[in-house]
């Protein structure tokens, strides 16, 4: 029993990345493969924190009344990676905002049909 | 502080009953705005009592100010967030279920939808 | 007392959730996901207290803030999307 | 009884992580698909509040819940087209992501159990920092004094990637110019309610940026708050007039003006016999040159953050960029 507890998390942490992989496998639309990694990003944060975490620590805050505290290190590491990691998405929307502009759709397939059409790589180039 | 703590205890009490109470709703009743209603429920009657609850558990330091200021927050925004919500749905075509039909003709359907739509 | 207080939130929260999942129109889940954004606060309030979470008050401050910002983009660009739908 | 409850929010937490993947897998609607992240970024914030990371929930809920959800509704308008998304199902990819997972899973049994204070993680240098914030920094907060202290170097390059984004975002998008038919429509119960917050919404981001160091908070978290009260006056007041409040013009000035604060910290210390980023050449009493050093590198990263969100909804409310 305790050893299912102890390990849940881990599990869990793990369905939640392959779903994310399933989903930029899955789903054609861009907006839609960006999300799959936005939630495997999350997973791997919620991991490092576990890792962190002690039972009956407090947070990494130093008071009078605490004397074991969590582990500090993960969450330096995880915090500037939510930010860096926001910072990633921006740049991967604003590519496929202009994706859309030049091809009319966000759908990787019609991009891929397009791009085997001669005509439209022909459309497209006087284009842009 | 005997008192304080049985008050605080009654607060937390009927605030999480109005949760409960608003989740229901917000799950069982028939149409869009009726759900707004129920949703308004937790929103300004819950939180403050929640809230409340445990600002007479932990007596008045700094953080007493800072819940009353959630509190304050919370009571501002969520009916203007309700209001605009509304409205925006009004805007976008959503009718009220009573309006739609004749009242008897209605108040049928409302009810054979009512058992026949079990949650899942 | 306040472990009940915390058990109802949970149970609130899944069937808030529920509901942003079913929501037969977008106007319903607007209004789940908002009604989820309140209940996380009080939760973090009632069990910041009960667990003893540090600077728990901040937090809450913030995401009551944080999600009425999210709400009001949420709308904002919900109702401007619709005539542009309406022309095709 | 505490420990007990902890560990019933995390597990249901995670559960309601699980659903919420789910559906928005399941959607057709990219809107939806959205609002579900936002929602994501929420409780995996209270996640994180859970398992006593205070700082990263912060950052999470103001980064993630708040200004990403922003961005990507932005993006959605922009891009115009958000229904009928097809989904094709994939046997192949199924059959990867089972047997990854399935590897993953078989790896991870050797992992020592959850909150294991013996756990090899714990065992290294966490002991040390905490132990060595007390003697020589002498903040509270030791996520901050590691942050912008012991591995200042490390901040230091996550900044630059920061400005590095924005201005990656400006040369793909560019600001581009606000269209009058992009205009919220003329709400006045929005225009009364709103205006309070945003000062209350500004002067929290202050408090979050000079209470880092004894609580919860810092530059990263007080920049996107500053900015998402900016984002507010936008959405409820229309973008042409948040850019006559903050003209666009002046905010790569000061992204810039931010990583050069951070920068120029660190070269005084250079120039001062020290190594980079050795905040105790600041004053003459090396404690309270720490203290300086991390005062000024976080207002410098709270400067770079603040301009860049900012600069990136300013791109992705614009339109016509190719012109």
């Amino acid at each position: 029993m305790n050893e299912l507890l102890g390990h849940v998390n881990y599990w869990i942490v793990i369905f939640l990345m392959m779903m994310g992989l399933y989903m930029v496998i899955a789903s054609s639309n861009l907006i839609k493969k960006l999300i799959g990694i936005s939630v495997f990003q999350a997973s791997v944060f919620i991991l490092y924190i576990t890792f962190g975490k002690i039972t009956e620590g407090s947070p990494p805050i130093i008071t009078d009344n605490a004397d074991v505290y969590s582990n500090p290190l993960p969450h330096v590491l995880i915090l500037t990676a939510i930010v860096v990691g926001v910072a990633t998405t921006s740049v991967g929307l604003a590519l496929i905002v202009r994706i859309q502009e030049a091809y009319g759709s966000m759908d990787e397939d019609d991009i891929h049909d397009m791009n085997d059409n001669d005509d439209f790589n022909i459309k497209s180039r006087s284009k842009i | 502080m005997m008192i304080n703590s049985m008050l605080s205890d009654i607060c937390l009490l009927l605030g999480g009953i109005f949760t409960l109470t608003g989740a229901i709703g917000l799950l069982r009743l028939p149409d869009f705005y009726s759900r707004l209603h129920a949703a308004s429920v937790t929103e300004s009657l819950a939180a403050p009592l929640l809230i409340i609850g445990v600002m007479l558990d932990t007596g008045f330091t700094l953080d007493s100010a800072k819940l009353i200021l959630i509190i304050v927050v919370m009571v501002i925004v969520n009916p203007t967030i309700t209001h605009a919500l509304c409205r925006a749905a009004a805007h976008g075509g959503i009718t009220p279920k009573m309006q739609s039909e004749s009242t008897q003709k209605n108040k049928l359907q409302t009810e054979t939808e009512f058992s026949s739509k079990e949650p899942k | 007392m306040i472990a009940a207080a915390i058990v109802a939130l949970l149970i609130t929260l899944a069937l808030t959730l529920i509901r942003a999942f079913l929501g037969p129109n977008i106007y319903d889940q607007i209004l789940a996901v908002n009604s989820f954004g309140t209940k996380t606060v009080l939760l973090i309030v009632v069990g910041g207290h009960a667990l003893g979470w540090f600077s728990y008050v901040d937090i809450a401050l913030m995401y009551a803030l944080v999600n009425f910002v999210g709400t009001l983009a949420v709308m904002r660009f919900f109702e401007q999307y619709k005539p542009q739908g309406e022309e095709k | 009884m505490i420990e007990n409850l902890e560990l019933l929010i995390d597990v249901c937490l995670l559960f309601f992580l699980l659903l919420i993947v789910f559906v928005a897998i399941k959607t057709t609607n990219l809107f939806v698909a959205t609002m579900l992240f936002g929602i994501f970024s929420f409780v995996t914030a209270l996640l994180f509040l859970d398992l006593d990371a205070v700082d990263v929930a912060f950052t999470e809920a103001a980064v993630g819940a708040g200004f990403t959800t922003v961005l990507m509704l932005s993006a959605l308008r922009l891009t115009g087209a958000f229904e009928n998304v097809k989904h094709r199902h994939s046997i192949l990819g199924l059959f990867i992501v089972v047997l990854t997972g399935a590897a993953l899973i078989y790896g991870v049994a050797d992992f020592p159990n959850m909150g294991d204070a013996n756990a090899p993680v714990h065992v290294h240098v966490a002991s040390e920092y905490i132990q060595l914030t007390q003697e020589k920094i002498d903040i509270p907060n030791v996520v901050t004094a590691v942050l912008a202290s012991f591995r200042g170097y490390d901040t230091f390059g996550e900044t630059v990637v920061i400005f590095s984004a924005g201005v990656a975002v400006l040369l793909l998008l560019g600001m581009g110019h606000v269209e009058p038919k992009h205009e919220p429509e003329k709400n006045l119960v929005l225009w009364v309610v709103v205006k309070p917050f945003i000062a209350l919404i500004l002067i929290f981001g202050l408090y979050v940026q000079f209470h880092g160091d004894f609580g919860a908070g810092g530059g990263f978290q007080a920049g996107v708050i500053f900015a998402s009260g900016f984002i507010l006056y936008s959405l409820v007041f229309g973008e042409s007039y948040a850019r006559k409040v903050v003209p666009s013009s002046i905010l790569p000035r000061f992204a810039a003006l931010g990583v050069l604060i951070y920068g120029l910290t660190g070269l005084v210390s250079l120039l001062s016999d020290k190594t980079f980023l050795d905040y105790s050449a600041l004053s003459s009493n090396p404690v309270s040159g720490q203290h300086m050093g991390i005062l000024l590198v976080e207002s410098g990263v709270g400067l770079a953050v603040f301009s860049t969100v900012l600069l990136i909804f300013y791109s992705f409310s614009g339109v016509n960029h190719n012109e």
